[in-house]
């Protein structure tokens, strides 16, 4: 497959590569923005002590996680007709995304928020500020800069994970790839350059988790004797 | 040649996709059958060598012929001008075309209807039936799903299209997975093509062997049966 | 001012505080003492409800800790705690820590809590050092800079847990300045500390504790001098031996 | 209607079965590989050689940044052309134990880099040789960091699995897709597929939570 | 026994140890002393190549540090290191902490090592913590430990980074007491310490560090009575204030 590969046939789909691109980054943004939203509440509930809230949000949690994403994309494209919702494939794929990177999102909140050292709420605490100040002013700015990284990591994830979308005919990057592979029986042009182009994408991420860790760099994290 | 190595070899290896009924499909036992598989089954009992399947999704098929991990490729496939630059096709062995299928009881009742601004119409991703569609509904909202014909039928019985369009064969042997007269099927054609089996251009001894085929089977009628029991009727329903 | 009569508190099966009676007037300063693990700190810790008491009644500025009636999160604004870690926060700086609670707690208008978390750093040494993170500063400069931040609340009673330890020798006097300064203004202090320097200086009275019960008290003259008990001599003769 | 799919459904299942029995065993094997090679290359990647290093991290980055298809897609159809001939299965087994070693190799990484200097201080000024200090001191410590996400890994590992059916093998996931020829029901199907990958996952899940608490228990981990 | 001769060493352009000469003979108990960031720890971590030196000699027990010939694993076996944050190995026991290294560095049979083990172990009073995890032991325990550690592997020297500052007061003489033993058996140690009572007791000579370099050294008497620079005066000042 390789000795007759066609840059020539590629350039010729490079718009359709380039509108897919689009799609998905843009598609992408949308859900992981989604994702931050549910994974926020998420880790809100999963934090509380009383079980009403914890124990639906781990369950939630759990059940996200042991499942394929293919599997849930099913669940929510034949399942929401049945309960009378008819929506667009783009907004189911949004949705579905959101709410299964939202699951892995709460988990890395949640855990950022217990790495904040004991004394830091007990600092809070001491000066008479109530939960929510402490959590706004005191915890979640730093619980932030930890998640971060791990928080870029997701997205990456979620990037790669979008390519399930042409499942359910959206028409994102791997579809373009399809498209080539299909239309030309070029299948070897098709899927290196969606790789090539995952592989944009990923350093692209990449490079904003480590500039964004530097810039957090500047403002020193530790307090330390 | 190639066909001196599946002599030698003793196995003819055939990708398949397993797309559902008629052509290829997992029966209730878990056997594989389906019209072609018996095509490719008595191809290999004609050359007297075992036959081995692969089967793959559409991400694999082509890729399976082109790096020499099949032989040949037996799939509902049709050998458009585009695809031949690619892989030598056999001379079709039937003809069908792409038909129109709505819910019977929906809204949308003939061809025309569909032709309204943003009908949504499913059809099968990278299928002749998705071009069609493109020229036949050019207002319509097109939507591509993998996975096989079913799945058309299964989006067009839920509501998340409001018609589908696919080989009118795989329509019509789909669609008895459901109650008799839940959807309704276009009797006009939006086109007619050929169906083929495909071979590497540098096997040009198998393409020839293959030809050969298709003219004893069709001369001796083992194709019109195969074709009637599968295709033209859906006398398989009760036997898989 | 603080009044503590028979309480108790356990840690599952640890009873680390056994019938603790014990009143601190106001302006007074009282030094607590022990070996590792006796309660200091739970103790101190119980004052502003760090830790529940389970019996027992604590009295804290004429308010019932327990009580419903109580409001905690108003009765903690009258009582600073300086931690043995600092515990600043290290995504602001020296003023933001200073200033964080008057204005979200206290609700002062930002240009008045700056003007005054200004004077209170000058007050404690660190005129220069306004705008620097905790990482940025050295061990003695980050716990002068935490002094400040209890201090901008204008509490009525300070409680230290032992607020040097932490830190390298050479830093530990200018700390203990601070805290004397701020003894000598008439505040009512709790110090959880081994300085012994500084419970002669400023102290009113040392409270030794071990194994979760206080089993003196006294003048800084009379515990230095002559400890009533084996346990106290001990204690004593360990820590300034060397 | 759904009660004659059901039928259909119940009929399935030894082909159900079987695909749950490829997931199973193709997860088990390169799991096992893959820890065992990402172990490896996480080591490397911390010991002092720039140049294996960086080249390992260049690996990994290829590896995570491109997506798994395209990965087993190479191995299975393109390697032959440089006359590395493998069969479906074998080639499941060498992308997935690839992609697994990847991944590991970073959750290594950050529990070896997780262990204070001090430890590895301690050791250097006893003598003991990089590899004692590594087996004797670094690694049962980085363990308490990386067996929480590396059991949380083996999860996700075992859902990228289903890949493989692009190559021809039968696993749980492609099953659904057979079945839901004849059982035109996505939700149903697919909801069943997803009952099969819980039963697998689930437990794992449990673990590593279970060990997450017990190794924040054991570092003094408090609730807010 | 350790002999440095013009040693400089650089953190990027941060000029951490200047022009250092010193030696210390067999048998010989050096203390360092100086402020933060004066460059004691990087002195003595230099000596069994904790930190490489960049020009200068350094001779340790016959070899040149930085020789390719210098078998380094070799010359660190014969020098003992004790941290001020312990390092004990959290995983192990306290006698497999201090078998460790005998067994798998210096091969001794596991029987053997765990028999001296046991009595380096009673040696530093921890008779009863043999099978301890660091995890259950005190700061002072474990230190006591770290100690016996560096003794199984019968080192010719000992270094001692700070060994008591992260210790609580009553904890500190514990862990003096063992260190007086093991100088008193004529160990060659050098000891960063701010505990001027062990360096009257077992000291010959006491070493100032200001800003890297060596500004003062001296027999203990001398320097604590007498210390000839300001800078020394003004630290030891601040150390003994309190
Ligand atoms: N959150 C807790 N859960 C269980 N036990 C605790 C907790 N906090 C403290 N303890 C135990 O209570 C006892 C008293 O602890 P406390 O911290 O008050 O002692 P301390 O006198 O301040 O000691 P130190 O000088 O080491 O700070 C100790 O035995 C300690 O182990
Ligand atoms: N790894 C390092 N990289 C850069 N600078 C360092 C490093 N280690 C130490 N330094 C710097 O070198 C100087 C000397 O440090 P050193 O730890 O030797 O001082 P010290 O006298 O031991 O101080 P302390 O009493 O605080 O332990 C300090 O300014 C310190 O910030
Ligand atoms: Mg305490
Ligand atoms: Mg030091």
């Amino acid at each position: 497959m390789l000795e007759n590969f066609s840059f020539r046939t590629i350039v010729e789909y490079l718009p359709l590569f380039g509108q897919g691109l689009v799609t998905t980054v843009w598609l992408s943004a949308l859900s992981f923005a989604g994702a931050l939203a549910v994974g926020i509440v998420l880790a809100a509930m999963s934090l509380q002590r009383g079980w009403l809230f914890r124990v639906p949000a781990k369950a939630y949690i759990d059940a996200v996680r042991a499942t394929p994403l293919l599997a849930q994309l099913y669940f929510l494209y034949f399942g929401l007709p049945h309960l009378g919702f008819v929506l667009p494939e783009l907004v189911v794929g949004i949705l579905a995304l959101s709410l299964n990177s939202g699951a892995y999102v709460a988990e890395i909140i949640r855990a950022g928020i217990l790495s904040i050292p004991r004394g830091q709420v007990e600092a809070g605490v001491a000066s008479g500020m109530t939960y929510v100040q402490r959590m706004r002013l005191v915890i979640l700015p730093q619980a932030f800069k930890v998640t971060i990284p791990p928080l870029l990591g997701q997205a990456i994830v979620l990037v790669k994970d979008s390519a399930l979308l042409s499942l359910i005919s959206v028409s994102e990057l791997t579809r373009a790839g399809q498209l080539l592979a299909s239309d030309r029986f070029m299948p070897a042009e098709g899927f290196i350059t969606i790789a090539a182009f995952y592989l944009l994408l990923y350093y692209g991420l990449k490079g904003l988790a480590a500039l964004s860790g530097r810039w957090l760099g500047l403002q020193p994290a530790r307090s330390s004797t | 040649g190639t066909l001196d190595d599946i002599t030698k070899r003793g196995e003819l290896r055939v990708a398949v996709q397993t797309q559902g009924p008629p052509f290829s499909l997992v029966g209730a036992a878990g056997e594989r059958t389906g019209s072609s598989v018996e095509l490719a089954e008595l191809m290999a009992k004609e050359m007297g060598v075992k036959i081995t399947f692969l089967d793959f999704d559409w991400d694999g098929l082509i890729p399976a012929l082109l790096s020499g991990k099949a032989d040949l490729l037996v799939a509902d496939m049709t050998p458009t001008l585009a695809r031949g630059m690619k892989v030598a096709f056999t001379k079709p062995y039937m003809y069908t075309g792409s038909t129109v299928f709505t819910k019977a009881d929906g809204k949308f009742k003939t061809t025309e209807d569909c032709k309204a601004k943003g009908t949504k119409i499913a059809v099968l991703l990278g299928a002749t039936g998705e071009k069609e569609a493109k020229t036949a509904f050019p207002d319509a909202d097109i939507k591509s799903y993998k996975g096989g014909g079913p799945l058309l039928l299964d989006a067009v019985n839920n509501g998340q299209a409001d018609c589908g369009v696919n080989d009118v064969s795989a329509v019509k042997g789909q669609s008895t997975a459901y109650p008799a007269g839940s959807f309704t099927i276009m009797p006009d054609l939006l086109s007619k093509e050929p169906l083929a089996f495909a071979t590497r251009y540098d096997e040009p001894d198998l393409l020839v062997w293959m030809n050969l085929f298709l003219d004893q089977v069709s001369v001796d009628g083992r194709l019109q049966k195969n074709l009637d029991y599968w295709v033209n009727s859906d006398a398989w329903k009760k036997d898989h | 001012m603080i009044e503590f009569r028979g309480v108790n508190k356990w840690f599952g099966a640890l009873n680390v505080l056994r019938d603790i009676t014990l009143s601190v007037e106001p302006r007074e300063v009282v030094v607590v003492c022990g070996p590792s693990g006796s309660g200091k700190s739970t103790l101190i810790r119980c004052i502003n409800g760090l830790e529940t008491i389970r019996d027992g009644d604590l009295v804290v500025d004429g308010q019932r800790l327990g009580d419903p009636a109580t409001n905690m999160t108003r009765l903690r604004t009258e009582i600073g705690f300086v931690f043995q870690s600092f515990n600043l926060y290290p995504h602001r700086t020296a003023l933001e820590n200073v200033t964080l609670a008057p204005i979200h707690v206290r609700k002062i208008p930002r240009n008045e809590a700056e003007q005054a978390g200004r004077e209170l750093l000058a007050k404690v040494g660190l005129a220069d050092k306004v705008h620097a993170y905790p990482a940025q500063l050295s061990g003695g400069q980050q716990q002068r800079v935490a002094i400040a931040r209890c201090l901008g609340m204008r509490p009525k009673i300070m409680l230290f847990d032992e607020p040097t330890s932490a830190l390298d020798p050479e830093m530990i006097s200018e700390v203990l300045d601070v805290m004397v300064a701020v003894a000598e203004e008439g505040m009512t202090m709790m110090v959880v500390t081994h300085e012994m320097g500084f419970a002669r200086k400023v102290a009113q009275r040392v409270v030794f504790m071990d194994a979760g019960a206080i089993v003196e008290s006294g003048t800084p003259e009379e515990f230095f001098s002559q400890p009533k008990t084996d346990r106290s001599r001990a204690f004593l003769s360990k820590i300034l031996r060397h | 209607m759904i009660w004659q799919q059901l039928q259909s459904l119940v009929g399935s299942y030894p082909l159900a079965l079987r695909g749950l029995g490829v997931t199973v065993v193709l997860s088990l094997i390169s799991l096992v590989l893959g820890t065992l090679l990402g172990f490896g290359l996480g080591i490397l990647r911390t010991g002092g050689n720039r140049l294996i290093s960086a080249a390992i991290g260049a690996w990994v980055d290829l590896i995570r940044g491109t997506p798994f298809l395209v990965q087993i897609f190479l191995i299975f159809f393109i390697l032959p052309e440089f006359g590395i001939e493998l069969d479906a299965f074998t080639a499941g087994i060498i992308a997935l134990t690839n992609l697994a070693a990847c991944f590991i190799c970073e959750i290594v990484v950050a529990g070896i880099r997780s262990v204070p200097t001090g430890q590895v201080e301690a050791a250097l000024a006893s003598g003991l040789s990089r590899w004692q200090r590594m087996r004797q001191v670094v690694l049962p410590q980085a363990m308490r960091i990386v067996l929480p996400p590396l059991v949380g890994q083996y999860v996700l590992l075992i859902k990228d699995s289903s890949v493989v059916s692009a190559i021809g093998l039968t696993d749980l996931t492609r099953v659904g897709w057979l079945v839901v020829q004849r059982v035109p029901n996505g939700l149903l199907v697919f909801f069943l597929v997803g009952l099969g990958y819980f039963i697998v996952c689930y437990p794992l899940i449990m673990l590593a939570r279970r060990l997450e608490r017990r190794m924040g228990a054991a570092h003094g981990e408090v609730q807010l």
